[in-house]
C-alpha cells in the first residue's frame, strides 16, 4: 500500500487525536512558562482540520497537506498557528502534486517544513522554541517512510527534551530569563508528539505513511 | 474554577453578544471570523485603523473601537492571538479607501498572523508596540512586549485618522507613541484562563511577581510583598530610567489595573506614582487610571509613563467614543 | 492580605490624595473631613446633589462627582457610612442656594449619619435608595438595602438638577428612579476589607453566594456554583417578578461587577440578561456594564434593572462628566 | 473620692483601652454577621476621644460625657458612631451640671441612653442588637455607683449573650435572615465590654465611679 492522500489524512486524523489526548499536558507545559493556551490551539485547531477532511479530502498528499495548513492558520491564531500552519504550507509545496509520497519526499517535506518555521520565526536551534525538536527530525534518513519518521520523532524527542535545561531566546518564554530553566517548550513537545504520531501511522499501515 | 461562564469553549463568542447587545448603536459585531466594528466603518477616506489581539485583556480591544479611535479590533482566543481571517475580515469592513494602520502588540503570535493578514491586504501600515521594560531588549530575542501602551497608541492613532490624517502620519504618530512610552507591572495574584480552570502561576501570600506580562506568564522575579510606596517605586524607577524620562518631561501617567485590583487601590498608587515623578521634576500633565489593559481577574498593577508633547497632546484631547474611553462627545 | 496599600489606618485617605491627582481639573477634595466636590461647584440656583457612604465600592460615589451628577461625594471609612462632619462640610461647600437633595442608600449607619447632618441644614430634602430584592422588605427591619440602583438615583437625580429642577422636582425624580429598580447579586468570592487582613466569608470552591450586599456581608444563601446562564437567571427572576416588570416594559439593565470579575465575564453575563428580559417581552433601551458599585475585591455580579419612560431616559443621556461615567461632554 | 470629671475622663479612657484590647473581636463579631468594621470603628473612635480628654477634660461628668458623645457623632460614621453617640449625650443630659455623680443619676443616665438609642435605631430587645445589652443594664440597682454598674455590667454581658441565638430584625445582620442564628451581636458585645469597663473603674477608683 503506498502513501497516498487517504493515508495522509489518516494520518492527521490520527494525530488529531493525539493532540486532543495530550492537550492538558501541552497546556500545562505553556502554562509554566507561557500563557497556557498551546494544548487548547492545537486541540482546536487539529478540531477543525478533522472537520475540514471530512469534508471532503484532497486527492493528494500535497493537497491534504495544503490543507491542513489552510485551516491551522486562518483557524489558530497564537504563534502555533502561523508556525505549523508554514511547517504544513511549505511540506505540501515541497512534496507537489505526487499522487505518493516517498522517503525522499518525506524528508524533503521535513526539511521545507523546518525551513519555514525559521523563515517565519527566526529562530535558531538551542532558542527553545519547537525548532529544536524540528531541525533535529529534518535531518533524519530512513530507508522508508516508516523508518524515516520514526528515526524523526525519535529525534524530535531528544530535541524536545534538549529544551529543558535552556534558558529562551525566542517565544513567550523568553520573557521569563533564567526562570524558564527546568521546563520543555510546549512548541517542542507538541513537535515530536505529531511526528511520534504520524511515525505510528507509517508503521501501522505497512510500508509508507 | 469559579467563573461566571457557561462552555469555556464559548466565553469570546458569549462575551463578545453580550458586547453587541450592550452598545448596538455603537458596535457590529460579527462571529466566525470575530470582528467588533464600529457601525460608523467605513468612513470614506479615512484611515482605518485596526488592533486585535487575544481576549481576556478586556476593555482591550473591543473596548476601544469608535469614533475617534479604532474602526475595528479582533477578539482571538482567550491569550491567544487572533488569526488572519478576522483581520482581513476586519479590514474588509472598515477599509475606506485611504489605507489600514496595524496596532500590534508585540508577541510572536500577533507579529505572525498580522504578518499574514497584511500580505492580503493593499496599502497597510503595522505598527509594533513594545513597551515593556521588564523585558530585555535585543534583537536576539522576542523583544519588549507590548502592554499599557497600546491604549495610548490607539487613542492618539485613532485621533490622527479621525483627524484627516494619511497613512503615513498616522503610521507615523503610532510610531511616537511607542517610542515615548514606557511600563511595568506587577500581580499580587494569578489569573486563571477559563480553558485551564487553575490559576496561571501559585504566589505565597507574602510575594509579589515583578515583571508581569498580560498572559499570566510569571514575571521576571519574585519579590515580597512590600507597602504600596515600594512597590509603586520599584515599578516607576525601570521606567523612568529606561527611556530615560527627566526633569522638565511632560508625561501622561497610566495607572492601570490588571482586572482585579479594588479602585481604592490604584488611585492609592497614582497618587504615589504622582509624587514620585513629581520628585523627579516630571510634570503629569495628563492621566488615564482604570483597569483598561487587564490580565482577567489578575490582581496588580502596571503604569505606563508617555513622553507628551502639544502634539500628542491634543491628540489624547480629542474626543472619543469608546465602550471604555470616552470624551468630548 | 495582598493590597497595594501603606498603613491600612490610611488607605481611604491616601486614595483620596491619589483621586486628587488624577482628577485636578474636575474634582476638589478635601481631607478631614473628607470630602469629594466637583470644582464648578458651588452654582448659583441650582440644587445640589449630595451622596456618600463607606469607601470600597469605588467608583461609587466619588467617581460620580461633576457636573450632571453628584456635586459632593462624602467617603466614609471602608465600608462605615461617613459622619455628620463629612456631610456638613460638603454641604457647606457646594450647596448654591436652591437646596440640598442628600442620595442615601438605606442602612443603618448611613441613614443615621445623613440624618444628623441634615438636623444642621436648611432645606435639605432626603431620598432613600433601597433597591435590593434580596432582603425582604418590612418596617420591622432595617429594610432593604440600598445598591445598584444607587449610581441611576445618582445620575438621574443629577441631571434633573443641572438642568434646573427645583429641589421637590429632584427628589421626586430620585424617588421615582428607587420606586423603579430593583436589583440583586451574587458573589464568587469575599472581598479582604483592609483593616482585617482576612476574607469576609469563606466560600468553597463550588459554591455561591446568593443575596450579598455590597459589603462583603454572607449573601441569603449558598448555592452550587452553576453555569453563568442558570447564575444570571437565579438574579434576574426574583428582580423581575419584585416590582414587577412586564411585557412591554421599556427598561434600563444595568449589569454591574462587584469589582473582581473580568469584564468577559460581565458582558458573557449581560448578554445573556438581555436575552431573559427579551424572552420576557421587556425591552432594554438603556444599559450599563461594567464595575460602578462595588465591594473591593469581591468577584460577583449584580444587575438593576430599572423601568424608564421618556423624562427618565431624558435624564439618563443628558450629559454627564464624572471620573467614572462619561458621556455628550 | 467623689465620681468627679475627672474620674469620668479616667474611666473612659480605660474604656477606650480595652475597646483596643477586643477590637480585633469585634472585628471578627461584625465579620460573620455584619460588614467587618466595628471593631475598628470603635478602636478609632475611642482614640479620637482619648486625644480630645488629653486636650482639655471637661470640669463635669456631664462635660465628659458630652465630649465622648460628640467626638463619636462626629468621627466614628457607621451605626455604632450615631448610636453610642447619642447614648452617651442623652446620657449627659441625664447628669446635667453636677460637680459628682451619684448612683441614682447613673441609673438616670443608663435609662437615658438606652432612650437615645431606642428613639434613633428603633430596636426592641430581642432584635439582636445593642439593645438586648443595654435595656438590661438600664434596669440593674445598686447601692453606690460600684455595685449599679457591676450590676449593669453582668446584665450586659447576659444580654449579649442572649443574642447569640437570635435571628436579627435590625441593622445589618437582618440581612442574613436565619444564618445570623449562632453569632452574637457585636454591639451588643462592645456595649457590655464599656460596662464592665466602666464597673472595674469605679470599683478600682473605691466608691463611686
Ligand atoms: N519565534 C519562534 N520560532 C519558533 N517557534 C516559536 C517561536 N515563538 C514561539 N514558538 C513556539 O510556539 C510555542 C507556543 O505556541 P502557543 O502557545 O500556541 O502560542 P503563544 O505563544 O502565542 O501563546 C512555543 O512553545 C514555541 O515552541
Ligand atoms: N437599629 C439599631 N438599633 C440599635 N442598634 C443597632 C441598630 N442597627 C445596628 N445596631 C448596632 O450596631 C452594631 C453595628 O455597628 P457597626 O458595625 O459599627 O456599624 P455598621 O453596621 O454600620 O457597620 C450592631 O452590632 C448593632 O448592635
Ligand atoms: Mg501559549
Ligand atoms: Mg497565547
Ligand atoms: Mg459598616
Ligand atoms: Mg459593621
Amino acid at each position: 500500500m503506498g502513501c497516498d492522500a487517504r493515508s495522509v489524512a489518516a494520518a492527521v486524523v490520527a494525530a488529531a487525536g493525539v493532540v486532543g489526548e495530550h492537550r492538558d499536558e501541552l497546556v500545562r507545559l505553556d502554562q509554566a512558562i507561557g500563557d497556557a493556551d498551546h494544548g487548547e490551539n492545537l486541540r482546536r485547531g487539529f478540531g477543525f482540520v478533522v472537520s475540514a477532511l471530512a469534508e471532503s479530502t484532497p486527492d493528494t498528499p500535497g493537497g491534504v497537506l495544503k490543507l491542513v495548513a489552510s485551516v491551522l492558520i486562518s483557524k489558530v491564531g497564537g504563534a502555533a498557528g502561523p508556525l505549523f500552519g508554514t511547517a504544513f504550507l511549505r511540506a505540501a509545496g515541497a512534496v507537489g502534486a505526487v499522487e505518493e509520497l516517498t522517503p525522499e519526499l518525506v524528508s524533503a517535506a521535513l526539511g521545507a517544513a523546518l525551513g519555514g518555521v525559521v523563515a517565519r520565526g527566526k529562530a535558531a536551534v538551542g532558542d527553545k522554541t519547537m525548532v529544536d525538536a524540528l531541525a533535529p527530525a529534518a535531518s533524519a534518513r530512513g530507508a522508508d517512510i516508516a523508518a524515516l519518521l520514526a528515526a524523526a520523532a525519535a529525534a524530535a524527542d531528544v530535541g524536545a527534551s534538549s529544551t529543558v535545561p535552556l534558558v529562551a531566546r525566542k517565544g513567550r518564554a523568553s520573557y521569563l530569563g533564567e526562570r524558564a530553566i527546568g521546563h520543555m517548550d510546549p512548541g517542542a513537545r507538541s513537535v515530536a508528539l505529531l511526528l511520534r504520531s504520524f511515525a505510528n501511522s507509517a508503521a501501522g499501515s505497512g510500508v509508507g505513511l | 474554577m469559579k467563573k461566571i461562564i457557561n462552555n469555556p469553549a464559548d466565553v469570546v463568542t458569549d462575551a463578545l453578544r453580550g458586547l453587541a447587545a450592550a452598545h448596538p448603536t455603537l458596535l457590529r459585531v460579527t462571529q466566525d471570523p470575530a470582528v467588533v466594528a464600529w457601525v460608523g466603518t467605513p468612513v470614506a477616506g479615512k484611515v482605518a485603523v485596526i488592533s486585535g489581539g487575544g481576549s481576556g485583556h478586556e476593555p482591550l480591544h473591543s473596548g476601544f473601537v469608535g469614533p475617534g479611535m479604532l474602526d475595528a479590533a479582533c477578539p482571538g482566543a482567550v491569550f491567544t492571538s487572533p488569526t488572519p481571517d478576522q483581520i482581513q475580515a476586519a479590514a474588509a469592513q472598515v477599509d475606506g479607501g485611504a489605507g489600514v494602520l496595524l496596532l500590534v502588540k508585540n508577541y510572536t503570535g500577533d507579529v505572525l498572523n498580522f504578518e499574514t493578514a497584511a500580505e492580503f491586504l493593499d496599502n497597510t501600515r503595522t505598527v509594533l508596540i513594545d513597551d515593556d521594560v521588564a523585558v530585555q531588549d535585543s534583537s536576539f530575542t522576542a523583544g519588549r512586549r507590548g502592554v499599557g501602551a497600546t491604549v495610548l497608541v490607539e487613542k492618539i492613532a485613532g485621533a490622527a485618522a479621525a483627524a484627516g490624517a494619511d497613512l503615513d502620519t498616522c503610521a507615523r504618530l503610532a510610531e511616537a507613541v511607542v517610542a515615548g512610552a514606557r511600563s511595568m507591572g506587577l500581580a499580587l495574584t494569578a489569573p486563571t484562563v477559563p480553558h485551564v480552570g487553575s490559576p496561571s502561576f501559585v504566589l505565597p501570600d507574602d510575594e509579589v511577581e515583578v515583571g508581569i506580562g498580560i498572559h499570566g506568564e510569571p514575571g521576571r522575579r519574585r519579590e515580597p510583598l512590600a507597602d504600596a510606596s515600594a512597590l509603586v517605586t520599584a515599578l516607576l524607577e525601570p521606567i523612568l530610567d529606561d527611556l530615560p524620562f527627566t526633569a522638565g518631561d511632560q508625561v501622561l501617567l497610566f495607572t492601570n489595573s490588571m482586572g482585579g485590583t479594588p479602585l481604592l487601590e490604584l488611585y492609592l498608587a497614582h497618587g504615589i506614582a504622582e509624587e514620585l515623578l513629581a520628585a523627579r521634576g516630571i510634570t503629569v500633565t495628563r492621566r488615564l487610571v482604570g483597569p483598561y489593559v487587564t490580565s482577567l481577574d489578575m490582581q496588580g498593577i502596571s503604569f505606563t509613563v508617555l513622553r507628551l508633547d502639544s502634539a500628542l497632546t491634543d491628540l489624547w484631547d480629542a474626543p472619543v467614543h469608546t465602550a471604555a474611553l470616552r470624551w468630548g462627545v
